[in-house]
């Protein structure tokens, strides 16, 4: 009863087909084969024979195990689970846009012009001189956008040394920073819950190469001083990156490269609303000013009177992608924006700001905040002065079918409760939500647990992740289950 | 706006209940004039029927679907049978987020469990991930966790016939890790491969490991086990990559050659060319890297009642967690691309995946063992391709070769002088199973008019 | 065979549990000898990319597609949005049956619901039911519908602007039914209407009800009004049909003008031309209809918990039920064609209905104002259409008309010919939401260069 | 919590756009509307209004609650439930394929053979001189059979007055003669579940036009007798129709038009694997023997030297349905037929007995088996001597997420459960089956509340249908829910 679907190991059995191909032709026997017998392999023991009807079902009831943003609310803080048009899923499914990466430049200019138009658009968006589309998420974007800092800084030079990141970044950016050679100093965030142009200027040695921001950051709250933090950046020859991974709170309203901004990246999966996947792929775009241009990575697409073209800069960073990048990505995200028009593009933050503030308005008068500056796309709570911890609240709003806020993040606040709702939910959602958060607070009292305990109507309860890193059991073996 | 659920009197009634006129207010911190909108130059609103129309326009502007394309090269035309299809785009798979909440998310992690476990059966490896971005930062993960894992040993060898790209992208990935060096092993041009013997006499102490290509990038096997052997007696590390996961099924697993890490290209499963991507980058390790491993890993785990259930694990090897010290930047990652290959590798099974794979080889033999009759044109490379192999032309520039053949509406292949100096009048051309014999011949002839 | 998830063990297993040697012994009853293949001149199992190619193949012998269609005549080219094919796809509603075990198919019942209601809001009628084959059969149960609830009354009274093809499955229906008479009722060829004035001398006391169309056949609107208080005045019924439900949004809803079935064709709602099936047939009446009407009816109810639900309801009305006494033989219907609709309906809304309706009128009667300087063509009925127009042509043939057109790329009509002897030089011209300006502007041209 | 989807209609709210097309243009101007007042519509009062993320969200919510063959086991018997392969969806699909029904022929040439093509396997298949598509299902191919029997008998000069069906037909094989103006007279079926020829001749008289027989019967038992039936019926000058809605049963097996039927109909979306869509649409063709094909409804699609043609038969019944059918379930159906090939025609037929047999072996010790007859697709269990009802047993399988049998009928067994697995049933699934089915009989003895206030597990519980019929909501009224 409520059974988890078998694996499909469980399932397999000899004899069993699930395909159906044309056979090698018949003149092609096996003595024509080229391959030396140390090359070849004997057996692919134990591996899958389904036939089509066991693959349809066992994906089919796995999916239905899914909480996804087709089926309901998904107020995941700093992912902007906003919903996906379908319409785009049919625009990027086209079988001509799906060329071979290296047919010749001639034969695929459609792509070529998708990917420049999607390139000046984010730039206009943005206010950034050049866009490289190349990288696969944001992480990668940012590695891209430090490995371009770190050129211009070498090329001058001088790489330095030090990237300086507020305390309430998200992980990929000390971690992407890292990877790009750099020593990381984290600086804190002010009572308000952004930087101070004061205690930046503290950390600001010669040897700092840039500050990484996250704008609006992590707390929903938009960095008033990046401006001046841009300026004094600058008098110090760093440079200043922003993740603009929340974009979706200010695209329309200005433009990051107004405001000093040298380098951002952007997240296509999240403010341009292509499908997240399940945890991928993504497309984390980057920009920078003009004088950053020549540092992009290969290839960068130009268009010329005869045509668009792959552009291969010398004084770039490299590359960092196969091909393109994630080209289907960015086919989605260029749909998206057409289908918003430049009359919408502000609308999308103006709604998400206004849904973010909605649930904030709400729910303040019995959750803590710990920062009382104004919100943004999203609002972070924290579980101070609860008897019960955010994690237990997250667990019982599964049983409510809705999708928990993400959990402990960002570090700096107490158990927090990151809820970004997006604009692309109703107000009747937002009103469930809140009802459902205030029921279950009331529960907490009464009967804490009811939470604690919880989830109670999920397909499996709670699981225990201790155990998971303890067994490490990361495949399924033949003896251990039959 | 249809993707806009609020209604003009929601937006009144919140502004009210937030105590504001307008909502530019909510803005206030942000510089700026609020009246004014910065993306006023981008183009109006497209209805939904014209921004079909005009992506099929564009589309339309792609001649390349009119040739018959023997191009390979780390990207890969293969087959992929509708019920992968239908089953992947299925709303519950395509619009969720990574798991973080498994109790409602077991259909995405259970997928991936499986899909891990399948991908460690074709290696012949412990562990698999749950994907990288692609085969080219794989290459690179891998080289970096070569490095972590030996620790002292600060220097990585990589084959000059590992693809081009991997290698652009594993110079990128290290130019700034002053700590660590690369240093390159060539390849002998007559076999196309790696030569043990020299590969041997290269192999330092300093040497984390070594990252070659099998197939490599001509198209040819390198013997991995030999090759293993060498690095193992010099305790490095041996990376596998490969572009071509449809050699697995046909080919001895790096695993059964002793290989420690495999990293490469899973897009040959299921996933479409796409023009490049998105694709899917696959790292598969012994056991004893796990901890070093970068990416995402499903375990399995009980429920308090006792329910068997999967979870992301291992996360503290992750950014979210370790920041800095993490083993990767990476967050997003292909998950998708990693449930739809494997609702691929699931539906074709075993037998289709050796049946597949097996036509890959035999068409490239088919064309080999034809064109051997011709003078002007010689396979390089006459065994132990799998399904590329590497054309040389001897009566004309390979411009003038490719170019002819264009104007006959074949893609014959990639030149190989973009990538080798020494291969100039070469290209590398590819066979799948999507090629049927009357493709292969039409090649031929054509190959054969250019006499 | 990828279908049969048995195995040849499975099948050796089943055997010997059954106790048989082969499995030709389960079909001893059967007579004939059973090591002959009967079906050995079919061709040998093609596998799915050859298939897939197959129907490519012969999709590409349709040469239709690439012509500018001004086609109706009951079977209209509309806008589906994606959303709308990508749910009505989901195998959870593609492929359940019938919802006998209401307990788990609550998405179907529920959505069917739904679907009844929305056409119910739409005819302006009490109920409709859950579909019927098609708007001919639907026209053809509407008429029987009428005739078993007057009881004593034994003729119908038929239109001859009727869609004709409705008129020929009427009379298929009724033609054994001895009992049933049937008379026809002339248009107006001036008006392309029925002459309320003329109905009312034709209508007898043994009339059960008169059916018509409106828009009608020539696209013209009939006075439904008028017509329902002539038949109410003899107690006779008024059975309006409809093919293009797409003129509901926009025109008077037949209920409001007091039609006591409403029968009729609803592919308009978001299902394809798909060469003529499979449509959706409606019917929608007045509620004391309700036990003598055809098809399946959704209704609410309560389970043990008292939670609402769904389940089909009235089924005493039913073949499974009445046998040869049912209000129909039907069983399989539309439903799926029924929930597409719904989904549709749900998705335009009412705001995308009314836009989309209006346009249709509006493409036509541009095209009405802009011919109407023509002299060698002239629109025979320039009122009161909704998206058809009749085209007379005077300077030649129609055959020549339509064939100079087709040369140019377009298809401009149906030759009325086909159906009326009167309208021997008129085409039947529709035009809906798809068709843009230009595509007008250039059939205006065309037929301008036909002087 | 486990709270069902709100109706669309309390999902509506004034201002909700879902959908986006181009404008009207604007140059057309409300004053070229040529419609007098009257026929204007001025409202569309309560007609939803829903932005596109809340339709997603409500059918994909709504589809969850349904069992379907994609989903699981669902063995209801005389619906042949097999698997319906995606490809054949994707071939259906293509955009070239949806033409205009009006188009010129010489435009749509692909369709038509397409048409013909099915047309002639079918006729291979059954053994018949002809086949029309038109009919769109099963009772809708009876009625069109009848009506050219009706038509071959009156041209004759007597229709005949009777229609003679055995006790254990389909619903639709009465309802739908009736409907050809036939009176019925049922026949009871023997001792081993099938008609006598014996009896058949008590019933023979001058006035029967025809004998309508679902071969193998709705017991799942094969009328051995009918190629005698056939000759008593054409010696009496009637004609014999056979319901080959289980055609499943004996396809490749042998050949109907072989042992003497004159019209049968095939039902495309049982035995030709089209999805059944929750009930329709479907496809019934008819098959004709050569002498009636003359009779056949308009049109039929031919093919001469110079293509693919649509006639119209003079001496036919004239037309039952729109243009020429449900295209595109034909589509699928041709698909199908291509995908398995003369090589496994049979094996459809083989498997399906195979598996059907099995279930009876391994269920006959515990539940009772009215007739002994051989089975072939499907076997017909009674509840006699059970102590609860059938019903009960269905709606405790819902518990275990299997969809029950066929209850209560044929209506000749007492309490019957018709049992169809298909030949697209693993054997492991059918294991699955027989286990739980042997539970629940073992609960009906020990604890039988279980199953009679079954099921638990589900969306809802048992739906009060008596409660459904009496107070007769067929649809939302505004004042009712808000
Ligand atoms: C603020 C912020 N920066 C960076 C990232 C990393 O982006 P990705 O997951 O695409 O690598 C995320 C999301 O995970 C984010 O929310
Ligand atoms: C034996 C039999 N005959 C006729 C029918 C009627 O077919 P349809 O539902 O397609 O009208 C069915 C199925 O419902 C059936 O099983």
């Amino acid at each position: 009863m409520n059974k988890l679907p078998e694996l499909i190991f469980n399932i397999s059995k000899e004899g069993k087909v699930g395909y159906s191909f044309s056979p090698v032709p018949a003149t092609f026997t096996d003595d024509m084969i080229a391959l030396d017998g140390e090359y070849r392999r004997n057996d692919m023991e134990d591996f899958p024979q389904l036939s089509e009807v066991e693959v349809v079902r066992h994906y089919t009831q796995l999916a239905q195990l899914n909480h996804s943003v087709d089926s309901g609310f998904y107020p995941l803080g700093s992912c902007t689970m906003k919903y996906n048009p379908k319409v785009n899923d049919t625009v990027a499914s086209l079988d001509e846009l799906s060329c071979h990466p290296y047919a010749p430049i001639s034969t695929v200019q459609g792509n070529l012009e998708i990917m420049k138009t999607l390139d000046e658009w984010l730039c206009k968006i943005t206010g950034m001189g050049g866009f490289t589309l190349a990288p696969a998420a944001g992480a990668h974007g940012e590695f891209t956008g430090m490995k371009i800092i770190r050129k211009h800084l070498s090329d001058k030079g001088d790489p330095r040394k030090i990237v300086l990141i507020p305390d309430s970044a998200h992980g990929t950016n000390p971690a992407s920073a890292h990877f790009s050679g750099y020593e990381i100093k984290e600086i804190p965030s002010n009572p308000d819950g952004i930087l101070d142009v004061e205690t930046l200027e503290k950390y600001l040695t010669p040897d700092v190469a840039a500050l990484m921001m996250t704008n609006p950051n992590t707390l929903g709250i938009f960095e008033k001083n990046i401006s001046k933090i841009a300026e004094k950046l600058h008098a110090n020859g760093s440079l200043l990156y922003m993740d603009g991974a929340n974009m979706n709170a200010f695209m329309g309203i200005v433009k990051p490269g107004d405001l000093g901004v040298d380098v951002l990246h952007l997240n296509l999966h999240k403010t341009f609303s292509t499908p997240h996947g399940g945890g991928g792929p993504g497309s984390g775009p980057v920009g920078v000013a003009a004088h950053l241009v020549q540092h992009l990575p290969v290839p960068v697409i130009t268009k010329t009177n005869d045509g668009y073209h792959a552009a291969y800069f010398n004084k770039g960073i490299g590359r960092v992608k196969n091909f393109y990048g994630n080209f289907l990505v960015m086919v989605r995200a260029l749909a998206y924006i057409m289908a918003l028009g430049k009359e919408n593009i502000r609308k999308v933050a103006e709604d998400a700001v206004l849904n973010a503030n909605y649930i904030r308005k709400n729910l303040e008068d019995v959750l803590n905040l710990q920062y009382s500056s104004k919100t943004l796309h999203e609002v972070v709570f924290s579980d101070k002065g609860l008897n019960v911890k955010t994690l237990d609240i997250a667990k019982r709003l599964l049983d409510f079918g809705i999708h928990p806020f993400t959990v402990y993040f960002p570090l700096i606040v107490h158990g927090a409760m990151m809820i970004e709702p997006t604009e692309t939910e109703s107000r009747e959602t937002l009103d469930e939500f809140i009802s459902v958060m205030r029921a279950i607070l009331k529960e907490a009292q009464e009967d804490p647990e009811k939470l604690t305990s919880a989830p109670h109507n999920t397909p499996v309860r709670r699981l225990d992740e201790v155990l998971a890193a303890r067994q490490l059991v990361l495949r399924w073996k033949k003896t251990e289950e039959k | 706006m249809k993707y806009f659920p609020l209604t003009d009197s929601d937006r009144e009634e919140i502004r009210k209940l937030l105590g504001i006129k307008e909502t530019s207010e909510l803005f206030s911190d942000i510089p700026g004039d609020k009246s004014y909108y910065p993306t006023d130059d981008l183009p109006s609103a497209v209805p939904e029927n014209e921004l079909i129309d005009g992506f099929k326009a564009i589309a339309r502007r792609n001649t390349f679907p009119g040739y018959k394309s023997f191009l390979g090269g780390g990207a890969y035309n293969h087959f992929t049978p509708e019920v992968v299809k239908y089953l992947s785009t299925k709303g519950e798979f395509l619009t969720p987020y990574t798991p973080y909440q498994p109790e409602v998310s077991q259909g995405s992690l259970q997928a991936m469990f499986e899909y891990q476990t399948m991908m460690t059966m074709l290696t012949g490896m412990d562990v698999s991930n749950a994907s990288l971005y692609d085969g080219g930062t794989a290459a690179a993960e891998g080289v970096l966790l070569a490095l972590r894992k030996a620790r002292k040993k600060n220097t990585i060898l990589i084959a000059k016939n590992l693809h081009p790209e991997y290698i652009e992208i594993i110079e990128t990935y290290m130019r700034d890790l002053v700590e660590y060096k690369s240093k390159y092993v060539d390849f002998d041009p007559k076999t196309g491969t790696i030569n043990p013997d020299e590969l041997e006499k290269i192999v330092c102490d300093d040497c984390a490991g070594f990252i070659f290509q099998s197939p490599n990038f001509l198209g040819v096997a390198e013997n991995s086990k030999r090759i293993s052997e060498i690095l193992h007696a010099k305790n490095a590390f041996s990376i596998q990559t490969i572009t071509e996961a449809m050699s697995l099924p046909f080919m001895t697993a790096p695993g059964e050659n002793g290989v420690d890490i495999v990293v490469g290209e899973a897009q040959s499963f299921g996933l479409p060319l796409g023009y490049g991507g998105p694709y899917l980058g696959f790292m598969a390790v012994k056991e004893d890297f796990i901890r070093q491993m970068p990416g995402r890993l499903v375990g399995e785990t009980r429920d308090i009642d006792g329910k068997r259930g999967y979870v992301l694990t291992l996360s503290t090897r992750e950014q979210h967690i370790k920041r800095e010290k993490a083993t990767s930047n990476i967050c997003s990652n292909e998950a998708w691309c990693a449930l739809r290959a494997g609702m691929y590798l699931a539906t074709m099974g075993k037998a289709g995946l050796r049946q597949i794979s097996k036509t890959n080889h035999l068409n490239a033999a088919y064309f080999v063992k034809e064109v051997s009759t011709f003078k002007h044109v010689g396979v390089k490379y006459i065994r132990n391709f799998f399904n590329e192999v590497v054309l040389e032309v001897k009566n004309m520039s390979i411009d003038e070769f490719t170019g002819k053949l264009e104007k006959k509406g074949i893609l014959a292949g990639i030149p190989l002088k973009w990538f080798f100096k020494e291969l100039e009048s070469a290209v590398l051309i590819n066979f799948t199973e999507l090629h049927k014999k009357e493709d292969i011949d039409c090649l031929i002839r054509a190959i054969g008019e250019l006499q």
